[in-house]
């Protein structure tokens, strides 16, 4: 057997991703012993007529991170995918929408306004916002169209595997490759981090789970060995998959929820607040939530059931 | 009072009027017992005052009575019976609500007028007269130091104090 | 050397500067240091209150603010006062929303309370800070002999959820330091009754009526002076006796001393430095008994 | 995978139903659903002829499902149930839905859209049923034994009662003497008699009739057969299950042998240490070694640790005929197997010295009823004299307060319900025995509620015992004259008495046994915010505690009267029994069950179940993960409504069985906005039926889906059904406090309140979600709160999700 053809692709993402694959480290090494890497935009320069080029079913495994934010992402994921034999979502964007799929609580309008206009360090005097096409000075230049929803990846086509994460865990991706070289992969459709929650590896200790007052981080004196939840402070870990070995909870800051809903849940933000629902002792403190959106829904917003915010 | 308060307590019933003010909120705890009357020492002196029947008039709506009446002016704030109420109710308060109603009304005794004009005036209920104030250095006492009439005018002007005295003057 | 800072309020600079002379003698003999604010204003007490409730609050814990600006807790020598200052303190402490209601009105004068000072009567700071045992120590001529009626009055007791001196129905702390001076202190009938001073000016006769029972009692119980720890007590009973003569018809003749003077005493002060001519009775007999 | 048959069988109600549903056309649509192979149609399903058709087809194998449209849901679907299980098949793949008070009745008014509701209802109980999948029922030993804890009046009775039954029952007393508080208290009211004379043993029908009354020393209780009384002793650790309960009882050593003693007293003569006898209220001193008063079970002398010299002394050995004592005999732990436990640990009175204005602790003539008890008792301290303690002078005014701790917010809030019959009952005895002695009751309220109690106070009046309306501010002692002085103004005579006493007494609260904590946290019994312990329902099942086999009575519940008591005691004994009967639980296994693989240790699920069902446990691989007790779980699913990765779910309300659900009844479309109404199978789905009997009309278009508490919903459930076309959701529970599931319809109101603040950030109509907490007797609040609904839904306009990309 020869050596696999691997892609990476860098869709509406912060780039983030791509530099975890580079934390990988020397195990980049042994990847590229049996892989080569036919395109990575990041890295190398290939041409999009050149991916074009190649057979359907030619790439071994191609890693897409990045949501779809515009008619580009969208026409390089249909491309990737006629080209992949294995197509896998890396990272939170791809995956559930990442924090970039909170603009789903917002249209197309009202960001442009807002970032090319509004924003205090904006200089646009003549309010000039992206268009899809401008005539320019030796022609028409062409611009992506820019959605008015941000989809996942899956939203748009047809995905193997899953590896989200802000950034994924490297251990996972290390897991991941291995898996892929090995030939060892689960059925398709599965996400590639555990089926756990993160509080199965957090240390923290659990007790009464009795919430009767919600505050922010600032706003307590961590212990730095309770649980979160019984300090007050919402913390996603319940509602997110496993797999990061609860980074941010050892480091004294609560989940955020980057790696996602559990295999079993599709809507991460509505399955956090059931157990907030339970936990809370005096329904009035549901008011003291701030940023119910933003706290439940960091990263999963455009992968929930309602997916965005509804515009008259 | 507050504005909000006070719109919330224009249309309710007396007793809820006194429940719904500052110091007044325990009153319908009260479940007639007696024990503030033997508690109290003018009610042992005057047949004028009770805390229990005050309570009950209270209760049972009379607020002309209680408000134009004598009886809430002879408490002789000791807190006796608010310390010993097994349903504590917080009496003395409730009485100080009693009074303020009164106040906002413009019933109110001549002394008070005279500690409220004192107060606004010097920012003490007593003044210090300039024979005692001098004296106090042949006494060996430090000057006095001044007074904060200025903030204490602010502070009286945004509680509405001013305006509840105003009030009286006028009448 | 503790520093508090002295809260005088309205009575004792405008009546008893004999008071507040024994108190700062008494006090600084015995190391605490007072410190006296500007810009304070009238506790706003039972009067204040009866014209309006939040505004008594907003009063009081803007005095309280001035101690908190000047990083000290307060001391009183009035026991309503005291209690002005310690209901208005623990009420805003325990209860945020009152809190920031009354902080909305000071923010008219650029303040905030925020809870972080304690409020003490002196009989407090002489127990706590200085001790009865060192008291004693201090002690230069013995009060034996002396029987001494304790008169708590009512403000420095209850509310005793907000005020926390002593114990309402059974307090102590006056007796024992009358007791720490070498005097006896004895019990007498409705001992923690009013003096009905807050009655005076409303209802003249009530009043006396109460300060006569009080009278009456301790001299039953053979006492040769009644001590008392708030100016306004001291008028009910001191004053209270002259008006007494001249409405009942009868004899009164009960010293009234303030606690701080009858500690002045002991402390070997000699009666002339105390001012105590002012006294309404006369308080010869007390003092041919210690002297 | 098993081929899918489903029959249904469709009940006209005797020709009711057609003149509004259109049945044509529903079997037609039924008959199309994938699955369906059999479509039955007649007057009723539920019985006779009917059911026999449903049971042909289950027999002949036709149908391996079956889905009944039958109009009396609870009766009908037990007897369906067990009929298909006597044909031979699971009786859990069985559906049954309601057409006439589910949908023709209440939308008669609009019967095309009715008959449309009706295809919706099918179409989701058939994919509802296809989807189920057999459940089994497990069984559970019970031992036929029980425990009770505590030897006074309700405890005495409840051990009789299940020993007698034939039951072996072990009496546990902390004291070393039965009897309890009553034991103290004299006589009884309303009976007057002893009390220490309880029912006597029905085994004594020889020489008695079994309905005579006998001291507890001659009552036979000792000789019950299978019931055997600790003494002295007292629960340290309860394990185990219901049915099954392993209990460790320390027994403190009596130090002197049961089996021994001849009770000559001898001992009792030789001890020369003398201490004050708190029993009688330090009115008299007792020995070392000591019985409280003659009469007491077991008659045999127990030695106090803290006043025995021990082997310094030993003269109660030497004096001993029998043997009997032994100076170091050692605590002991008793392992007792149990299949059930009664607590019946009873009340003590209040210790009033912390209302200082009374002077209870020291005054020596300010005593409590308890303590007057004993002197009124002539085998007490005084023989009967009424006695002052400060000088042991007979007392000759005597002033009892009332409600001291009790009706006080700052001690005890309640009314302790029998201080007023007890202060009446000591009354009338002290002016019997003693006319001259003067008897004044200071009283806020007289309450004599009990049959024949009202009695009591016409007598106490009759005597000549003064009643003065007030509440005394304080007892203090005249300076002069050194008596006591009861400061009260008589409200009806609106004057102010100082009543003179030579004794005060207080009728002080009763408040719970000092150990109830301790035992409820042994047995993980609820306590009230009083402290006594909490009844399972206090209008149905005032003797039952939330833990399985664990009951309660007497005293421990609320200051009782003798009377109530053993009313109590008996109904906890029957209850006991009831459970014990069988010597098994037979439990079907509609339970939740924990997806191991799944379960992300947050630990949500064990706190919030209200049954103590769940629990975790280490796996193999070393992960925590939460585990359900078959035998305590009540299937409720508030643990699968908590949980935030749907690895708990109930075996018959899966996460695919609510959606499937969820999205058939929305798929037949409505002319009026769609609403999904989810009730609990309790007081919510009761509400709807109701509304549907009285025939209170709402529109077609509200769907009802039925789970088994609304704790079981999740708030993707209202995401879920927005996304299926649902315009609005309701959720119809019980109300919050009186949810049959405990804290089921509490959480779903809170998950509703959370959701409409998400629903907000999405830009939908909070208003588009409520939740409605009704009773049985609320169908109209329900018809009311659905049309509602729908109007708001048509005055909002439709909701569009997701719009184009």
């Amino acid at each position: 057997m020869g050596k696999l053809k691997i892609a990476f692709y860098w869709a509406a993402s912060c780039g983030g991703c791509e530099i975890a694959v580079l934390d990988i480290n020397e195990k980049i090494l042994e990847v590229v012993e049996k892989a080569d890497i036919v395109f990575w935009p990041v890295a190398m320069d290939i041409k999009y007529k050149d991916v074009e080029a190649m057979p359907d079913k030619s790439i071994d495994v191609c890693f897409f991170n990045g949501a779809i934010r515009n008619e580009e992402n969208e026409r390089m994921a249909k491309l990737l995918r006629r080209k992949s034999k294995i197509l896998v979502a890396f990272g939170s964007c791809a995956c559930e929408g990442g924090v970039i799929g909170l603009a789903n609580l917002w249209d197309r309008n009202s960001v442009f306004e807002r970032v090319y206009l509004e924003t205090p360090s904006t200089r646009n005097p003549e309010s000039v916002t992206p268009e899809t096409s401008v005539e320019v000075a030796g022609g028409e230049l062409e611009l992506p169209k820019f959605y008015n929803t941000l989809k996942t990846l899956a939203q748009t086509v047809e995905v193997d595997y899953f590896l989200s994460g802000c950034p994924p865990p490297i251990p996972c991706i290390i897991q991941a490759l291995e898996a892929i070289l090995s030939g060892n992969l689960p059925p398709k459709g599965s996400s590639l981090l555990p089926n756990k929650s993160v509080c199965d590896e957090c240390p923290r200790e659990k007790k009464d789970r009795k919430v009767s007052e919600i505050k922010r981080i600032y706003e307590i004196e961590d212990d730095f060995k309770t649980c979160f939840w019984d300090q007050g402070v919402v913390c996603m870990g319940p509602a997110t998959r496993a797999g990061c070995d609860a980074q941010c909870p050892k480091a004294n800051i609560p989940c955020t929820g980057c790696n996602g809903p559990g295999p079993r849940v599709t809507d991460q933000g509505a399955a956090i607040t059931n157990a907030l629902a339970s936990a809370l002792t005096d329904p009035q403190v549901i008011k003291q939530i701030v940023d119910p959106v933003g706290t439940f829904y960091k990263y999963s917003l455009a992968a929930s059931i309602l997916r965005r915010k509804l515009v008259k | 009072m507050e504005r909000a308060e006070r719109e919330k307590a224009a249309g309710l019933s007396f007793p809820e009027e006194v429940a719904s003010r500052l110091g007044g909120e325990t009153i319908k705890l009260c479940y007639q017992c007696g024990t503030c009357a033997s508690s109290c020492p003018v009610a042992k002196i005057t047949p004028n005052f009770n805390p229990r029947e005050l309570i009950k008039l209270s209760l049972l709506g009379e607020r002309d009575e209680v408000i134009s009446g004598d009886a809430i002016w002879l408490c002789c704030s000791c807190y006796n019976c608010q310390e010993r109420c097994p349903q504590k109710v917080e009496i003395a308060e409730v009485i100080y609500a009693l009074r303020n109603i009164a106040f906002e009304e413009g019933r109110i005794p001549p002394i008070y007028s005279e500690f409220a004009s004192a107060l606004l005036r010097d920012g003490r209920i007593i003044k210090v007269s300039k024979f005692v104030e001098k004296k106090r250095s042949t006494l060996g006492l430090p000057p006095l130091k001044p007074t904060g009439v200025e903030a204490l005018t602010r502070i009286l002007s945004a509680t509405g104090f001013n305006k509840l005295y105003e009030r009286r003057e006028r009448k | 050397m503790k520093r508090y800072a002295l809260f005088l309020g309205c009575t004792i600079p405008a009546r008893q500067p004999n008071y507040e002379l024994s108190a700062r003698k008494a006090l600084t003999k015995l190391g605490i240091e007072l410190v006296d604010l500007a810009e304070t204003t009238c506790c706003a007490p039972p009067p204040v209150r009866s014209i309006d409730l939040e505004t008594s609050l907003a009063v009081a814990a803007y005095n309280i603010c001035l101690a908190e600006e000047a990083g000290l807790d307060l001391v009183t020598l009035c026991s309503g006062c005291f209690e002005s200052l310690s209901v208005a303190n623990n009420m805003l402490k325990g209860d945020e929303h009152l809190k920031n209601r009354i902080n909305r009105v000071l923010s008219e004068v650029g303040k905030e309370f925020l809870g972080s000072r304690s409020v003490k009567h002196y009989l407090q700071v002489l127990v706590e800070d200085v001790g009865i045992e060192r008291l004693k120590r201090n002690v230069s001529r013995s009060l034996s002999g002396l029987r001494a009626a304790a008169f708590y009055g009512c403000h420095a007791l209850r509310p005793s959820g907000l005020l926390g001196l002593d114990d309402p129905e059974r307090p102590r702390i006056l007796d024992d330091l009358i007791e720490a001076l070498g005097a006896e202190s004895v019990e007498y009938r409705n001992k923690l009754k009013c003096c009905g001073g807050l009655l005076r000016g409303y209802s003249d006769e009530l009043a006396l009526d109460l300060a006569r029972e009080k009278i009456i009692n301790a001299s039953r119980a053979g006492a040769d002076c009644i001590v008392t720890l708030c100016p306004f007590c001291f008028v009910a009973l001191d004053m209270g006796q002259l008006q007494m003569r001249s409405r009942y018809k009868e004899t009164y003749d009960m010293p009234i001393l303030h606690y701080s003077e009858l500690l002045c005493l002991a402390l070997g002060a000699d009666p002339k430095e105390l001012a105590v001519q002012t006294h309404k009775v006369k308080i010869d007999k007390v003092l041919d008994k210690v002297l | 995978m098993e081929n899918v048959k489903v029959g249904v069988f469709l009940s006209d109600c005797g020709g009711q139903l057609p003149k509004i549903l259109d049945f044509d056309a529903i079997m037609g649509y039924v008959k199309g659903i994938p699955g369906v192979v059999l479509v039955e149609r007649s007057s009723e399903f539920w019985r006779g002829e009917g059911i026999k058709k449903i049971l042909d087809a289950v027999k002949r194998g036709k149908v391996n499902r079956v889905v009944v449209a039958e109009s009396v849901p609870k009766l009908g679907e037990i007897n369906i149930a067990q009929a298909v299980e006597e044909a031979g098949l699971n009786p859990y793949l069985v559906e049954v839905v309601d057409l006439k008070n589910g949908c023709a009745w209440p939308h008669r008014e609009t019967p095309r859209e009715a008959t449309e509701k009706a295809k919706a209802m099918l179409l989701a109980a058939v994919e509802r049923v296809k989807l189920l999948e057999p459940i089994e029922k497990i069984e559970f030993p019970v031992l036929q034994s029980a425990l009770v804890i505590g030897g006074g009046i309700a405890g005495m009775q409840a051990a009789m009662d299940l020993a007698e039954l034939g039951f072996e029952v072990y009496l546990i007393e902390k004291e070393p003497f039965l009897g309890g508080i009553a034991a103290r208290a004299g006589t009884f009211f309303p009976t007057d008699d002893c009390a220490i004379c309880i029912q006597s043993s029905t085994s004594d029908v020889k020489t008695v009739t079994p309905t005579s009354r006998k001291c507890v020393y001659r009552s036979g209780i000792s000789e019950v057969p299978n019931l055997k009384i600790l003494t002295n002793a007292k629960v340290v650790k309860v394990e185990g299950v219901p049915g099954n309960y392993r209990v460790t009882v320390e027994k403190r050593p009596r130090y002197v042998d049961e089996s021994k003693c001849v009770g000559c007293n001898l001992c009792i003569e030789a001890c020369p240490v003398e201490v004050p006898d708190d029993y009688n209220a330090g009115l008299k001193t007792r020995k070392a070694v000591y019985i409280n008063v003659p009469n007491v079970y077991p008659p045999v002398p127990v030695i106090d640790e803290d006043a025995c010299k021990f082997h310094e002394c030993a003269r109660c050995v030497e004096v001993c005929p029998s043997d009997a004592i032994n100076l170091d005999q050692k605590a002991e732990l008793v392992s007792l197997n149990v299949g059930s436990i009664i607590v019946a640990v009873g009340f003590r009175e209040f210790n009033p010295s912390v209302i200082k204005e009374y002077h209870y602790d020291d005054y020596p003539d300010v005593i409590t009823h308890l303590e007057l008890a004993r002197m009124i008792d002539g085998f007490g301290p005084t023989g009967g004299m009424i006695l002052r303690p400060s000088d042991r002078k007979p007392a000759k005014k005597i002033v009892m307060i009332q409600c001291v701790g009790s009706r006080d917010r700052r001690y005890n809030p309640y009314c302790s319900s029998i201080c007023c019959m007890i202060s009446l009952k000591h009354a009338i005895l002290i002016k019997e025995a003693h006319p001259e002695i003067d008897v004044t009751i200071c009283y806020i309220d007289i309450r004599t509620t009990g049959r024949e109690h009202e009695k009591y106070y016409e007598r106490a009046r009759e005597l000549g015992v003064k009643f003065v309306k007030g509440r005394p501010t304080e007892v203090f002692m005249d300076p002069e004259t050194k008596r006591l002085i009861v400061d009260v103004e008589d409200a009806l005579l609106n004057r102010f008495l100082e009543l003179e006493a030579d004794l005060v007494v207080l009728a002080s609260a009763f408040v719970p046994a000092e150990d109830a904590g301790e035992i409820a946290e042994i047995l993980g019994l609820e306590l009230g915010e009083d402290g006594f312990f909490k009844e399972y329902n206090a209008k149905l099942r005032p003797t039952e505690t939330k833990v399985k086999g664990v009951f309660i009575c007497g005293g421990a519940v609320f200051p009782k009267d003798a009377p109530t008591s053993s009313l109590h005691a008996h109904s906890a004994a029957i209850k006991a029994a009831k459970f014990l009967l069988n010597g098994k639980i037979v439990k079907d296994q509609r339970t939740a069950v924990v997806k191991e693989e799944y379960c992300g240790d947050c630990e949500f699920c064990p706190v919030i179940c209200p049954y103590n069902a769940i629990s975790l446990v280490q796996t193999g691989n070393g992960h925590f993960v939460a585990r359900v007790s078959e035998l305590l779980c009540e299937g409720c699913g508030v643990c699968v409504g908590t949980c935030p990765l749907n690895a708990i779910e109930l075996k018959n309300w899966r996460q695919d069985q609510m959606l499937t659900q969820i999205r058939a009844l929305l798929s037949v479309k409505a002319s009026k906005p769609l609403v999904l109404a989810i009730c609990c199978s309790e007081c919510g789905h009761a509400a709807v039926d109701s509304s549907g009997m009285a025939m209170l009309q709402y529109p077609a278009s509200v769907r009802v889906m039925k789970v088994p508490c609304t704790g079981i919903i999740q708030v993707q459930h209202f995401l879920e059904a927005f996304k299926a076309g649902a315009q609005g959701v309701m959720v119809v529970g019980c109300k919050s406090d009186g949810c049959h599931y405990e804290v089921g319809s509490q959480i779903a109101g809170r998950k509703v309140e959370l959701a409409k603040i998400l629903l907000k950030e999405y830009g939908v109509e909070p208003e588009r979600l409520e939740m409605l907490n009704v009773v049985y007797i609320e169908g109209a609040r329900f018809a009311e709160a659905a049309r509602r609904m729908v109007e708001r839904l048509e005055k909002m306009g439709p909701l569009r999700l997701i719009e184009s990309v």
